[in-house]
């Protein structure tokens, strides 16, 4: 029931933000688009409710499905555009695919001892809504594709309603002795991959819904590794120390939920203000938005800050439980134990530290500087319902501060509650004593002193353009370099051309396509779609090919009648 | 008496730089700067203006306090003196996930100008950050197993000498790994020169250019206390539970953090400026160096 | 009198080793002609008179019809259909006429296989009528498939239908009235319908060659659309 | 079971023959007003219509085995004008494919009646070693002969072409009407097969219903023709009644998932009972109503390639959510009845194979939808000719009659325990 509650709150914040964004971000669409919008979007959230309360599976896998056509209709909302089929197409394909593990995951676990068998299934069939890699390829497609609104309502609350989903139908039988060791490690196997593998390849996007989309893929691989562990803790029938490790960082993981879900939803409606503003995502061509539109702009710095996990927001508590968890788990002495509370430390620390990287590049190269291109110049501050609807998110993932200690205490554990009060206490000491350097600050250099009064300063160049400023590529090329094994940026130079004298512009355009996608599904769709049309031969309309079939197969037949 | 020490920690924080300066300008044969040439600098940059770029916001302002602030408080989580404070439960991820929130600012702060420069020390320093965090938090999860301790001031030192005889290797590698961080984290050669004035070799001070007057002030003054910080952090884990009593430990501490210090300045008079390509490399080397000592010490 | 008509399915199973050789347009009709008019002898044949006394009416009918219409209408009726579509007289083979002969022969030596597989008991009224159908049928649908004219398609599978009928004669005569109608419908609307397919066929494509007849399939599409 | 059957195709069949009588009065008119060309004359088409349908509720109500197989090939006989209504060359071209693979289907299912009832009355004559040999080498003919006309692979070929080139309301029977009476036949053979070699018929069964759905799978990816396409469903959906079928014969009834109960005994499972029911009707409503979209957009846009065929949702709202809906619908999405057939398949049927089956029919989905998106999204390429609105009746019509029976029943099954009723 908690369960229950705790992932209806999501479907119901982010649903009325976005609702309320959405009347401002449709405005000026045709009547009977807006219809078609608003159909879908309720039914979206409908289903999701109903995913969320159905009685038994096959209503359950009913839901499921309906919310994957429902939301696909959002996705296919700028039913003109090309790449939106295509994100359409992928879309309901993983939906689908999604849908049919599901089934089989719910046919084999009628049968105790294939539970294993209908874990893995189910881990796919999940696995392809929550975005484990590499069933996450529709993410980065669907999210750029769909109205803000429609991407802030699947990112936030619908992706996570595959947990629920694990924890609904599975979490009592994992959580029991033979099996919780193999879910437990795939949980972290695929955390881990998840979260790594989702931030580095946020980092280098340039679409900034992209990046918030494969940023979804790096939190749900940090709420897998939390409830990983969680279960790996749990196979070990210890002692109080044990159930501690659990209950913490499976809190850890459902405060995430919550967390991810009120601040990416709010990150995804601040990208659709800019989006409306400017009528583009692509951060190399923003900029300088922090003093165009003020409101989303602070709004995007404080919320991108707490989905970093950094203090003092609430999107540190999550991870802090899961910390203390894994240095729990470092601490229990059973070696299997200690080894996954390492990967866990070890990996969140990482995508910690690239998510700061990654939501730094996103905060600056849209906000900060000079703009970079006339649409980016001539942009306003949005109406303001659409930055209330981000606030009121950003209030709530404040809110859930107390709100994370209050499920810890529930649970009634010493340490996570007291590393969660003082932590909060430090986060509002910050704060405040923020408040009081910035008091100092303006005594000791008065308002005057304050105003801006030189260009920034160049090394001595006097006339700094926007062009000199560090592009979003720029700022995480070190970084993009760094891990290219993996990213597979791939880089046109166009040289200069023209004679040396009056040479044309040069330019250096890098790409970072989702690897999975790229690499993995789109060779492995040719490819059999290759073999299949060798296959239409068969059918190449000559009558005698036909009729020697025919003949053929009754003698095949003939000799299997016999034989058997 | 915690209030005290913390305190002296705070004003003893400008001294280590100009330790480090002295030492290098010993080994350099010059006569140095002095030893307290920072505090003779804050107290003329705090009486100066702050003018500022035109194309900055908020956040520019902001930056500087935040990141000074969250140190600060880094700093009042730490043990400094026998008898736990009031933050006796702190997670050692709060401590650094509050040097955290300071980077995240002063990054911001420093993207907020649109400068190149600027941009480019951004992008190091966040590089070189994300590399270092996974170390971090492996000597951590290593000083839990030492101390079987999950709060910070409980990992500290709580371990008795014992595990000097039975682990001192593990010990000495972890301690190598932690002050290859002490230097990356403080942009100290041989990761970064914060002598050169030569923008685009550097990271901290490449971040800084246009901040001047109270604003460089808490920067500077955010610097030296992060200095100090980790240079405690590093002793405090290198000494066990001392016989003769918790007094005795805060004297060892402010001993070794100083003793940090002129280690810093030796290190930097001996070797040059690395280049910035290789700094990835030597992290990673780093990453292996305490992931053995964590495994060894596990194994053994 | 049962030898007789042993001699005449002989005879039966000769025809299709003929037919699968033959060349000629004309030759073939009449081949499967004859094949007709043994198709209408058989029941006769295959009564057995010594202890059934004289067959019935319905008997003599069935013979009668069936040879009436597989002896004479057909071949008439096609050879009307060939003038009509003014189709030469060659008949055009994908596979060889020694092949097809050799092909022929397998087919029969497999079907008697078959036949033996299927014990075969008394109540079939001869042991040779289930290979000898079995041939024919096999021998039908092999020319359908290895002859390259519209025609000559009928053609193999009015052979196919004859094995049918040798089946049905040899097996089914208490009750294969019904059978036999069908049968005799059958074969009527199909030519019949073959007939105008043949001649508007031959009018729009100027040609019954059925190799003009493979426009529709998928690799085409997949070219055209390349 | 055959009797539920048989009544439920019969008014299957009749309602499905009234709904494609409205429309061929609407779509041959605008066909001929828009194409011309030579075709035959209106009374001919409704004469031929007309006894098509009389043919088959002959089929699917003659007392005996050989009279239903003499209905079934007067079936064949009287559509076969039908097809080549146009008399153009793909038309007549497809209508000798039809008339000749069908009239050698239709021989070997005579061949395969022969042996049965040979077999049958060596069965009376309580020969039983003899006769076991007998039903096998029948069941073997009749797969063959009346598979052909259900359009089993590989004796599917003639489909594809009948299909396409058929005007729409024909290849709506065809496909709706026509494969379930020969399905119908099978079933029927397969019902009076004595219980040791039932093995053999049911795994043979399943093994062509398997490979019918691969086939259509296969030979849907890379589709060019729209109406192929819906051709090759149909292959796919005959594919899975068949396996639905044997898996229900082979399946004892179950009182724990509840049986289904037809003039006072028990015939079998519940849930495989009601699947199989509920896919032939909904198979041939959805498909019915896809056909009939399909021949309002050929005449619309005047071809049948689907890369012509875009932005349906720009050019053609009204027939852009029919043809998305019902291609939605046809692939078991919910709210379709199929979803909850093939749920039922998935639940009954051994672990690979549904594992099997899904895959396949992931392909399927695969293709279909992007087809579908292909000619509904984007922008237009060619400038349709809209058909009169009057064409979209039936469709709607249909449509609506789905949607709802399709939430009835997802209702149902959603409810724990539905199944046992």
């Amino acid at each position: 029931m908690q369960t229950k509650l705790l992932f209806t709150l999501p479907i119901a914040a982010v649903g009325a933000a976005a609702a309320l964004h959405a009347t401002a971000y449709l405005h000026g669409e045709a009547k009977k688009h807006l219809f078609r919008f608003w159909a879908f979007f309720l039914a979206t959230l409908a289903s999701m409710l109903a995913v969320v309360y159905a009685p038994g599976k096959i209503s359950f896998l009913l839901a499921w499905e309906a919310m994957g056509l429902s939301s696909a209709g959002l996705v296919a909302f700028e039913n003109t555009e090309k790449p939106v089929r295509r994100a359409t197409w992928i879309y309901l394909l993983a939906c689908h695919a999604g849908a049919c593990a599901l089934m089989l995951a719910g046919v084999l676990l009628n049968n105790p001892d294939a539970f294993l068998a209908a874990f893995f299934c189910a881990i796919v069939g999940f696995g392809l809504k929550i975005g484990f890699p590499p069933f996450h390829v529709w993410l980065p497609e669907a999210h750029p594709a769909a109205p803000a609104p429609a991407s802030a309502v699947m990112s936030g609350a619908m992706i996570p309603l595959g947990f629920y989903g694990l924890l609904n139908f599975f979490w009592p039988v994992c959580t029991a002795v033979p099996y919780n060791t193999t879910a437990g490690l795939t949980l972290i196997a695929l955390g881990v991959a998840g979260a790594i593998g989702g931030i580095l390849f946020a980092l280098p996007q340039v679409n900034l819904k992209k990046l918030l989309a494969f940023s979804s893929v790096e939190n749900m691989g940090v709420i897998a590794m939390g409830l990983g562990l969680a279960l790996v803790a749990n196979s070990r029938d210890g002692g109080s120390l044990f159930s501690e490790i659990y209950v913490l960082s499976f809190t850890g993981a459902l405060a995430h939920v919550l967390n991810h879900a009120l601040l990416k939803g709010a990150l995804f409606l601040g990208a659709g203000s800019i989006l409306r503003q400017t009528g583009t995502l692509d951060q190399d061509r923003l900029g300088g938005l922090m003093k165009r539109m003020p409101f989303t702009g602070t709004l995007f710095t404080l919320n991108a800050l707490g989905l970093a996990g950094l203090p003092p927001l609430n999107g540190f508590l999550g991870e802090l439980l899961i910390y203390t968890a894994g240095f729990l788990a470092v601490r229990s002495g059973s070696p299997l134990l200690v080894a996954a509370g390492f990967t866990v430390l070890a990996a969140l620390a990482f995508t910690g530290g690239l998510a700061a990287a990654a939501y730094c590049k996103a905060i600056a190269a849209t906000f900060l500087g000079e703009p970079r291109s006339k649409a980016a110049a001539d942009a306003v501050e949005t109406p303001k319902r659409m930055w209330i609807a981000q606030l009121a998110l950003f209030l709530g993932s404040v809110a859930m501060i107390p709100g994370t200690i209050f499920i810890v205490h529930t649970f009634a554990v010493g340490i996570g509650e007291n590393v969660l009060l003082t932590a909060a206490t430090i986060g509002g000491a910050l704060v405040l004593l923020t408040a009081a350097l910035v008091a100092l600050r303006r005594f000791l250099c008065p308002r005057g002193a304050v105003k801006p009064q030189c260009p920034t300063w160049d090394c001595g160049y006097h006339e700094p353009t926007a062009r000199m400023a560090y592009t979003a590529t720029a700022f995480t090329q070190p970084l993009a370099d760094l891990f290219a094994f993996a990213l597979r940026p791939r880089k046109h130079l166009i040289p200069f051309r023209g004679h040396p004298a009056t040479p044309t512009d040069a330019a250096l355009v890098t790409e970072t396509d989702d690897r999975a996608l790229a690499g993995f599904w789109r060779p492995l769709f040719t490819f059999f779609a290759r073999v299949f049309q060798r296959a239409h031969l068969l059918q190449s309309g000559s009558l005698h090919l036909y009729i020697l079939l025919i003949l053929i197969t009754v003698v095949v037949l003939l000799v299997a009648a016999f034989a058997s | 008496m915690n209030i005290l020490t913390f305190l002296l920690a705070a004003l003893l924080a400008p001294l280590l730089p100009g330790i480090v300066n002295q030492t290098k300008a010993f080994f350099a044969g010059r006569r140095g700067p002095g030893l307290f040439r920072l505090y003779f600098d804050l107290a003329k940059l705090v009486r100066k203006s702050c003018p500022r770029s035109a194309t900055s916001t908020w956040l520019f302002d902001l930056a500087p306090s935040v990141s000074l602030a969250a140190t600060v408080l880094a700093a009042m989580l730490f043990p400094w003196g026998p008898g736990h404070g009031a933050f006796a439960s702190a997670s050692a991820a709060l401590f650094f996930y509050l040097l955290g929130t300071g980077r995240f600012f002063t990054v911001l702060g420093a993207l907020d100008t649109g400068s190149a420069f600027e941009g480019m020390g951004a992008s190091r320093e966040v590089q070189f950050s994300a590399l270092v965090e996974p170390i971090v938090f492996i000597i951590l999860g290593f000083l839990v197993c030492l101390s079987g301790d999950v709060n910070l001031q409980g990992m500290l030192g709580d371990y008795d000498g014992a595990a000097w005889t039975h682990h001192a290797f593990s010990l000495i590698l972890i301690a190598v790994a932690f002050f290859t961080i002490l230097l990356c984290e403080n942009c100290r050669v041989p990761f970064d020169d914060p002598e050169t004035h030569l923008e685009l070799t550097m990271i901290h001070e490449a971040m800084i250019l246009d901040n001047a007057g109270p604003d460089l002030a808490f920067i500077l003054y955010g610097a030296a206390l992060k200095f100090e910080l980790l240079a405690a952090f590093l002793v405090a884990m290198l000494v066990p539970k001392l016989s003769i009593g918790p007094e005795a430990k805060t004297v060892v501490l402010f001993g070794g953090i100083l003793a940090t210090a002129v280690l810093v300045g030796i290190v930097e008079s001996v070797i040059a400026r690395m280049r910035f390509l290789k700094t990835p490399q030597v992290l990673l080397g780093t990453l292996m160096v305490a992931t053995l000592g964590a495994v060894l010490y596990i194994l053994f | 009198m049962t030898s007789t008509a042993e001699i005449l399915l002989a005879l039966f199973l000769l025809t299709n080793i003929v037919l699968a050789g033959t060349g000629r347009l004309r030759q073939a009709i009449r081949l499967v002609a004859v094949q007709g008019w043994m198709v209408g002898l058989l029941p006769i044949l295959l009564w057995n008179w010594t202890d059934a006394g004289a067959p019935g009416f319905r008997v003599w009918a069935v013979a009668f019809v069936n040879g009436a219409v597989k002896g004479v209408a057909l071949p008439i009726l096609l050879r009307y259909a060939a003038d009509r579509a003014k189709a030469n007289f060659e008949l055009e083979p994908l596979v060889g006429f020694r092949l097809s002969q050799v092909i022929a022969f397998a087919i029969a030596s497999a079907s008697f296989a078959i036949g033996k597989a299927l014990h075969i008991h008394e109540t079939v009224a001869s042991e040779l009528a289930i290979p000898v159908a079995f041939t024919t049928m096999g021998t039908g649908l092999f020319l359908i498939c290895a002859r390259r004219k519209a025609i000559t398609q009928v053609l193999g599978f009015l052979a196919f239908e004859n094995g049918i009928a040798v089946f049905g004669s040899g097996i089914l005569l208490e009750y294969g009235l019904v059978v036999e109608l069908g049968i005799l419908l059958d074969v009527f609307v199909l030519v019949f319908v073959l007939g105008i397919a043949i001649y508007q066929i031959n009018r729009t494509f100027s040609s019954i060659d059925t190799d003009r007849l493979n426009a529709l399939g998928d690799v085409h599409l997949m070219h055209r659309r390349g | 079971m055959i009797e539920n059957l048989k009544w439920l195709l019969v008014w299957l069949t009749s309602a499905l023959f009234v709904a494609d009588l409205v429309q061929s009065v609407f779509y041959i008119r605008e066909a001929d007003r828009r194409e011309g060309g030579d075709h035959m004359s209106h009374r001919t088409y409704y004469i031929c219509l007309s006894a098509f349908f009389g043919a088959m509720v002959f089929a699917l109500l003659s007392p005996s085995l050989p009279l239903m197989w003499v209905a079934v090939e007067l079936t064949t006989l009287v559509s076969a004008p039908l097809i080549a209504y146009h008399r153009s060359r793909g038309a007549l071209e497809a209508m000798w494919k039809y008339l000749l693979i069908c009239s050698i289907g239709i021989g070997l299912a005579l061949f395969g009646t022969m042996l049965v009832m040979h077999a049958l009355e060596l069965q009376e004559k309580g020969v039983a070693e003899g006769c076991r040999m007998w039903f096998k080498v029948g069941f073997v003919f009749i797969l063959a002969g009346y598979g052909t006309k259900t359009g089993l692979a590989p004796f599917h070929t003639w489909l594809p072409d009948a299909h396409s080139e058929a005007p729409a309301p024909v290849s709506a029977l065809l496909s709706g009407a026509l494969l379930n009476c020969s399905f119908f036949a099978i079933a029927r053979f397969r019902e009076i097969m004595p219980a040791e070699i039932a093995g053999f018929c049911d795994a043979a069964m399943i093994v062509f219903g398997i490979l019918s759905v691969a086939v259509a799978a296969v030979f849907m990816v890379r589709q060019t023709d729209f109406k192929r396409l819906l051709a090759y469903s149909s292959v796919e959906h005959m594919g899975l009644i068949v396996i639905l079928f044997a898996i229900f014969m082979r399946t004892p009834a179950d009182p724990g998932r509840g049986a289904l109960i037809s003039g006072g005994e028990i015939v079998g499972d519940a849930v495989l009972g009601l699947a199989l029911l509920a896919h032939i009707v909904f198979h041939s409503l959805t498909k019915t109503m896809l056909f009939q979209t399909a021949g309002n957009l050929l005449l619309a846009f005047g071809t049948r390639a689907i890369a012509s065929v875009q932005g349906l949702g720009v050019s053609m709202k009204g027939h852009a959510a029919l043809w998305i809906v019902g291609i939605l619908f046809i692939c078991g999405m919910p709210p379709s009845v199929l979803f909850a057939s093939e749920l039922g398949l998935v639940v009954s049927a051994p672990f690979w194979m549904s594992a099997l089956v899904l895959a396949l029919l992931f392909i399927v989905f695969a293709a279909m939808m992007k087809v579908a998106l292909a000619m509904t999204m984007g922008t237009p390429v060619a400038k349709p000719e809209p058909v009169p609105g009057k064409m979209m009746i039936v469709p709607f019509t249909l449509l609506a009659i789905l949607v709802a029976s399709g939430v009835l029943a997802c209702i149902c099954i959603s409810i724990p325990g539905a199944w046992h009723n």
